[in-house]
């Protein structure tokens, strides 16, 4: 077998079975705020892995990606405070009352952040390259700052939850319950992601990022194919900006700092892109090492810096690469 | 000759100081290859990329199959029946031969909006690419990445996919560029083989392939032709020869 | 009307600062195709050697000299040691490593001069204030970087069309292969280069130094700033990002001062006034989205 | 081979955990702002509570406790995140540090919740006094409103009748200005709300000037004061018009940033070094000699938390199995605070004096603060009323 | 003066020059001949040090120049014309020419601005004319004067007259013998037969990769099998 492939699935495998117990090994080992930070790392790792749809399939790199991820979460956070304040959502053109449903909240958050990505891809992908990375920053910082001034929703204070949405025979409110969510929504993603790059659109999306020229001389209107793929990754952002949101129970506009998008570009390329495993290694890689290193020195930055600088320039394929041995073909 | 298949009325275009195409009318019959030559900068390629929709002319006229089609997309084009392949080549690397290919198909089968089923296993997307392989002999290399083939074989599925999604017209532009004799030889026949069941505007530098190929041929010099007609009028046309093919006193 | 034309001044002196930044990071990007996020820390790295010098010695003249000194030699190191390997990758490999570099250079100043902002002063001979217009004194610090700003474009403008090693940048930008096949040492000229573009942020940094809080991440907000200036300008293109500057700068200040006003015509006053500041935060980036929809390469571009 | 690295990189990662040892000190959870611009606040903050307990020998209250100190970042998020690690694992019952208001908002209403007791040394957002008040909330600074109050105070007090406003766009600015002109009676010149984090206010100045006022006041927190302290004085403006605001722009280290271009700036706080009570005369020196700077009033705040905390932790000999036994403690607030008289409102905020300082060159040529007047004694934040404990 | 000994080079991985031996004397001028794609560009390119060499020997001057930087080549007096010419687009006509000029050959009497425009004194109307506005005559009168500019002590011309109307390729050709007759060390590699015959003195013939036939004019001239074989059209 290929050992590339082999390895894979024993990555995979490892990383399946760790997740899955980690609510029983964290209980075992008396540490329930492991719970949470892996909640937090399986997050991350849903919008590493969406943004990774776009720059490492797509070739489309956004750096306003956070913009989507606030998004999502301040539908949960608008729709909260209406429930809180128990007033409507809105009462024109007719009355439209808050919800706190899991089945109503979320597939509502994800909807408005794939629109809006749609909206915002609509106008970006007219440019290219750098252009295209600032105005997707743009975008995102209109947004940021569009979310600061709405006072109504506490501006830069942001929302307060008073609890997390409600699921039907689950409580959302115990962590374990959550984390469990977490990880299914991550693996649900990750399954179509994986069936979205190898199918029919997955292939114009990918060789659009190869040869935008030849793909349109092939016959493909590359521009349709690249937008519907910016709104899906559009669409996984929000979707862990819901969970951000739910967890956290606090939404603020500091989710849609371009920092957060940074962020996420860096836990692409640092897992490897193009691989959507990889995203999730960067996610988890990033985080923990944040946590570990912020408990040694307050000045963990400094050795972060040179760190990323040392993974672009001596293991270009990422943390999924490097264990792959040779790395892996962007395929 | 049989029926109109393109026709390019005055088409006019200019980058800059540089005047790219003028004049530039053609009249290409189904089931003819069709040569354009000329020296290095007489605008062949600039005629290729305004045919294939990736320039517009500045103006004149380009029709296709009955229609006019001077405005539109390129991928609209493609998907009347323009296929090209290009100059320096320009497969997909990170993809397998056969992926390449049938990424071909795939333009020519219907939206792509297909989200669940793996393409490798559409055998509608398949079996049409294998038949484009074989024609162009490299039904051996399919599970081969792009990027591990030889430049003669990279030329060779270049052609390949253009054939792909059973085009009309096929526009090659340089297929022999940068190959050895008998690669040469080998796309020569390939390009005979595929003579006759449909219409090629061929740019090509190798002399010997073009009068071989060719139908007919059009001299371009500054973007502008010259003459046109078979190659052995072509051949003995004394502005040709003193134009491009090379019988000069300094 | 008077207030008006102050505040014209006052986009103008904006303007001529982001030029400076904008300058460098257009030219670095134009010649070696590099995105340079550390563009903002050699800003920082101006700003506080100036600081310091100038809490040592007491002379801003000193510390002015001193920080373009150091951005220079801190930005040629960084040319040497890091981003030379990155001229030709994927522009995502440049924005993760110099991202890197903004995050050591940040916690590097906390280290090196704490968390607490240094404090700089203007030089006395341009404490005061000068009536350019009639009726409304303006700081003549203000007006010397507007002045400096103006002789740097200059500068650069005699330096680009009229010296041979301007050619040679020029060439090097738009063919580089070519002018090393005619003698020319393209890599040493891309390190000065680099050292030009580093020196100019640190003569940015350095000047803002007695107007602004000198701190740890001070290069960020400029930095964004600057970088649209560049994409509006159209990357490359030392004309495009001083016009783009010039275009930022007005509409940054005059916004904050008119939306407001505007919108108080037909909203009450309260509520005209946040959504007045908060359309204006968001001003230049909509500027910058309309010119990007409008022409995707900038208003001048240089290369396709 | 590899699959070994992977195999020990999840061991390694198992071993983060279960670190729990059973230990006597109280832990102290501290979340504050270290890095960015602000992170000299959380500095001070975390800075004063420490000589509170180094004061101690690593007491407080004569009960060993623990502190434990992280940075948020500024981000709600981080904050929250930290929290959480704090309370689960490491067991944290009480909590300090928070500097920012939104990032109190992201961390304080769940951890109360939760059972822990929090103490606010710095961020009082309204939100928090009023409705959501708490009973595990504590505030040892103050309300949000209460520094811009004693400013509105004192501007009608001497007579101003015409005054222009600044504060950034966000609810910390609104209620700024909402908290200055609920004790100011006269005109309002201008209202304007810059952009947050804004560096440049040639603009403002600009119009500033041509509305004319009698005085300004702004609230601009951390680098944005010091942006605009030094540009109102170069513009020649602090010659012409009184400029007024809350301590925050006016804190020591800020000071040494901005230089001469404050003084005679006339700010409310409820701290200052030079008051003279035994409590801040031993504060201020050690402070001086431990860290080789002058206090803040957010040190005073961290070193006031801290000594809350270890009045409440003496009464219950450091036993906090009661909860609210440690709460009564807690409310009582039996300590000396470093401003004086100090007691808990209803909604557990300060009830306490407020001053006017005024920013001099010393003799020294140091530049600092001087208490000018008492605006307020025992003053209430507005907002008590809606709380309903 | 020039010569190359077993020259090896590769794009990406494949191989384009295996084992190239070619030698130019001093005061000569020499050809290079071959079809399309047979890797005559891709020795100007691996002379100048653009493309990397992975075996063999040039040596230029008494030095061994395979692994030096191109700059440092065109200071040791290799002046290149490259095929398309390569004109900065963005510098005027007199900044092209400008730009890079020098003295490498140590020439007393070096070329300059006022000397090459005496060679190509068409350019001299179009001074001030930026490099995309030139024909494409124009673009090839000031590749090859470029070049002289920094006084090479051999000139390379890659395809000078390809695409070019036969008055502006006569006018080339005019220039080419002016500089002949100064003594100047030309490396030609053009198509036109016929004039190479009459202008050169050696020739060396390119096929895959290798030289396959050196001699001189006249050898060349009356092997009529040899020209159908190897550069017939």
């Amino acid at each position: 077998m290929n050992p590339a492939l082999s390895l894979r699935k024993f990555v995979l495998g490892t990383g399946l079975v760790v997740l899955l117990l980690l609510p029983i090994l964290a209980t075992v080992a008396g540490d329930p705020y492991l719970i949470t930070l892996f909640s937090r790392i399986l997050i991350y790792a849903l919008a590493a892995v969406s943004l990774d749809l776009i720059i490492g399939y797509g070739g489309m790199v956004s750096l306003g990606h956070a913009a989507f991820v606030g998004i999502g979460a301040y539908v949960v956070g608008i729709l909260a405070f209406h429930m809180q304040d128990g007033s409507a959502l809105a009462s024109w053109p007719f009355e439209l009352q808050s919800s706190n449903a899991v089945l109503v909240v979320w597939p509502a958050a994800i909807l408005i952040s794939a629109s809006m990505a749609a909206l915002i891809g609509a106008v970006s992908l007219r440019t290219r390259g750098m252009q295209f990375i600032m105005i997707t920053l743009a975008f995102a910082q209109m947004l940021f700052y569009l979310a600061v001034s709405l006072e109504v929703y506490g501006g830069d204070d942001g929302i307060s939850l008073w609890s997390r949405n409600e699921l039907p025979l689950i409580d959302l409110g115990d962590d374990r319950a959550f984390y469990y969510i977490c990880l299914i929504c991550l693996l649900i993603f990750l399954y179509l992601s994986d069936r979205l790059v190898f199918s029919r659109f997955g292939r114009v999306v990918r060789g659009a990022k190869v040869n935008e020229l030849r793909m349109q001389s092939l016959g493909f209107p590359t521009y349709r194919y690249k937008l519907v793929c910016f709104s899906i990754a559009g669409a996984g952002a929000g979707l862990a900006g819901v969970l951000m949101a739910n967890q956290s129970e606090f939404v603020s506009p500091s989710l849609l700092h371009w920092t957060h998008s940074g962020e996420l570009i860096v836990m692409v390329l640092l897992g490897g892109m193009g691989t959507l495993i990889g995203p999730v290694l960067g996610a988890a890689a990033m985080l923990l090492m944040e946590e570990v290193l912020s408990a040694y020195t307050e000045h963990w930055m400094v050795f972060l810096g040179p760190f990323l600088i040392f993974v672009v320039l001596f293991a270009k394929r990422g943390i999924y690469g490097w264990l792959s041995g040779t790395g892996v073909e962007s395929e | 000759m049989s029926e109109l298949l393109l026709e390019t009325v005055n088409l006019e275009k200019r980058f800059g100081a540089v005047q790219a195409s003028k004049n530039l009318s053609l009249r290409i019959a189904s089931g003819e290859v069709h040569a354009l030559i000329g020296p290095n900068g007489a605008g062949k390629t600039t005629v290729i990329k305004q045919l294939a929709g990736e320039i517009r002319p500045d103006s004149g006229a380009i029709r296709f199959d009955g229609r006019e089609i001077t405005y539109l997309p390129a991928d609209v084009r493609a998907r009347l029946g323009i296929a090209r392949s290009f100059q320096i080549t320009s497969v997909f690397q990170p993809l397998t031969v056969e992926e390449n290919v049938s990424l071909a198909v795939q333009a020519h089968k219907g939206h792509s909006f297909r989200f669940w089923r793996p393409a490798a296993q559409e055998p509608q997307l398949v079996l049409p690419a294998r038949w484009a392989l074989e024609r162009v002999g490299l039904e051996g290399r399919s599970r081969v990445p792009a990027a591990h083939l030889s430049h003669g074989e990279r030329r060779q599925l270049e052609v390949g996919m253009a054939l792909a999604g059973n085009p009309k017209l096929l526009l090659l532009d340089e297929p022999m560029a940068g190959m050895g004799p008998g690669g040469t030889v080998k796309m020569t026949e390939l390009i005979m083989g595929l003579k006759r069941s449909l219409t090629i505007v061929l740019v090509e530098h190798d002399m010997k392939a073009v009068f071989q190929l060719a139908d007919r041929i059009t001299v371009l010099v500054y973007g502008e032709p010259i003459a046109t007609g078979t190659p052995e009028q072509i051949r003995i046309n004394p502005d040709v020869r003193r134009a491009y093919l090379g019988d000069e006193q300094a | 009307m008077l207030l008006f034309l102050e505040q014209l001044l006052n986009g103008l002196q904006l303007g001529v600062m982001l030029f400076l930044m904008s300058a460098g990071l257009t030219l670095v990007f134009g010649i070696m195709r590099v995105i340079n996020l550390a563009h903002g820390s050699l800003y920082m790295v101006g700003a506080y050697v100036a600081a310091t010098v100038f809490l040592h010695s007491g002379s801003f003249i000193l510390g002015l000299l001193a920080a373009i000194t150091a951005a220079g030699l801190v930005g040629m190191l960084v040319e040497l040691l890091v981003l030379r390997r990155l001229y030709g990758r994927d522009h995502l490999d440049q924005v993760l490593a110099t991202f890197g570099l903004i995050l050591f250079f940040n916690e590097l100043t906390v280290i090196i001069w704490g968390r607490q902002p240094l404090f700089m002063d203007v030089p006395d001979l341009l404490s005061g204030t000068i009536e350019v217009i009639p009726g409304a004194p303006y700081p003549s610090y203000r007006l010397a970087i507007i002045l400096a700003g103006i002789l740097v474009a200059a500068f650069l403008y005699l330096l680009f069309n009229h010296t041979r090693l301007g050619m040679q940048i020029r060439a090097g930008a738009s063919n580089r292969e070519m002018i090393a096949a005619l003698g020319v040492n393209i890599k040493l000229l891309n390190t000065l280069v680099f050292g030009l573009g580093a020196l100019l942020a640190g003569l940015a940094g350095a000047m803002a130094g007695p107007i602004l809080a000198v701190e740890s991440g001070m290069g960020e907000s400029i930095l964004i700033l600057t970088f649209v200036v560049i994409v509006i300008g159209g990357i490359g293109s030392i004309r495009g990002a001083l016009i783009a500057a010039l275009m930022v700068g007005m509409v940054e200040t005059l916004g904050g001062f008119m939306l407001p006003a505007l919108l108080r015509l037909f909203l009450p006053a309260a509520t005209a006034d946040g959504a007045g500041a908060s359309l204006a935060s968001m001003s230049v980036y909509m500027l910058m989205a309309v010119v990007l929809v409008l022409r995707p390469h900038g208003l001048f571009p240089v290369h396709d | 081979m590899r699959g070994f690295i992977v195999t020990a990189a999840l061991a390694a990662l198992c071993s983060i955990s279960g670190n729990i040892v059973a230990s006597a000190p109280v832990k102290i959870g501290m979340v504050t702002t270290l890095s960015t611009k602000a992170g000299y606040l959380g500095e001070d903050i975390r800075d004063g509570f420490r000589l509170a307990m180094d004061l101690e020998g690593g007491m407080l209250g004569g009960v060993p406790v623990e502190l434990l100190v992280d940075d948020d970042g500024r981000d709600p998020g981080k904050g929250k995140q930290i929290a959480e690690r704090f309370m689960q694992r490491d067991g944290v019952k009480i909590m300090t540090g928070i500097v920012f208001s939104n990032v109190a908002m992201a961390v304080v209403p769940k951890v109360v919740r939760d059972g822990v007791i929090y103490i606010s040394p710095n961020a009082g957002p309204s939100a928090l006094a009023g409705k959501g008040c708490h009973e595990n909330y504590f505030n040892v600074a103050w309300q949000n409103d209460n520094l811009h109050e004693a400013v509105g105070q004192y501007a009608t007090d001497s007579g101003f009748q015409n005054i222009y406003l600044l504060a950034p766009n966000y609810p910390a600015g609104k209620d700024a200005l909402q908290g200055f002109k609920r004790y100011y009676k006269g005109n309002v010149a201008g209202e304007v709300y810059t952009k947050l984090g804004q560096s440049d206010y040639a603009g403002e100045l600009a119009a500033l000037r041509a509305a004319k006022p009698d005085a300004v006041f702004f609230f601009l927190p951390g680098g944005m004061g010091i942006n605009f302290i030094k540009q109102y004085a170069q513009a020649g403006l602090n010659k012409e018009i009184p400029l007024m605001g809350p301590a925050f722009s006016f804190d020591q280290r800020l000071l040494k940033a901005v230089g001469d271009a404050a003084v005679g700036v006339v700010n409310g706080s409820q701290w200052n070094h030079d008051l003279e009570n035994d409590a801040n005369l031993l504060f201020v020196e050690a402070f001086e000699k431990t860290y080789g700077r002058m206090p803040t009033l957010y040190a005073s705040q961290g070193y006031d938390a801290a000594r809350l905390i270890g009045s409440a932790l003496k009464q219950v000999g450091g036993d906090l199995s009661d909860m609210s036994a440690f709460r009564a403690a807690l409310r009582k607030a039996d300590f000396a605070s470093v401003r004086g008289a100090f007691k808990f409102g209803s909604n557990q905020h300060p009830v306490q004096d407020i001053y006017v300082r005024e920013v001099v060159r010393t003799e020294a040529g140091d530049i600092t603060n001087e208490t000018r007047k008492k605006v307020f004694a025992n003053h209430r934040d507005a907002y008590a009323a809606e709380c309903a404990m | 003066m020039l010569t190359l000994q077993g020259v090896e080079a590769f794009y990406g991985s494949s191989q384009v020059l295996f084992g190239v031996d070619l030698q130019l004397e001093a005061g000569s001028v020499t050809t290079l001949l071959g079809r399309n794609g047979m890797g005559k560009t891709s020795v100007v390119r691996a002379i100048m040090g653009i493309l990397p060499v992975h075996a063999g020997v040039i040596r230029f001057a008494g030095r061994e120049i395979q692994l030096m930087p191109s700059y440092s080549i065109a200071r040791l007096g290799i002046g290149m014309v490259p095929e398309g010419r390569q004109i900065f687009p963005n510098l005027t006509l007199r900044e092209n020419l400008l730009a890079a000029a020098a003295n490498y050959s140590g020439s007393s009497e070096p070329y300059d601005l006022d000397h090459v425009l005496t060679i190509f004194p068409k350019l001299g109307d179009r001074l001030s004319h930026f490099g995309n506005q030139l024909s494409g005559g124009e673009q090839q009168m000031l590749a090859v004067a470029r070049a002289l500019m920094i006084n090479p002590r051999v000139l390379i011309l890659d395809e000078a007259t390809e695409g070019l109307a036969p008055l502006i390729r006569a006018e080339i050709w005019r220039g080419l013998n002016i500089l002949k007759q100064k003594g100047q060390t030309i490396l030609v590699i053009d198509k036109n037969l016929d004039v190479l015959l009459r202008i050169a003195d050696h020739h060396h013939i390119i096929e895959n990769g290798r030289v396959v036939w050196s001699g001189s004019s006249a050898r060349l001239a009356a092997d009529d099998a040899l020209q159908e074989r190897y550069l017939g059209v």
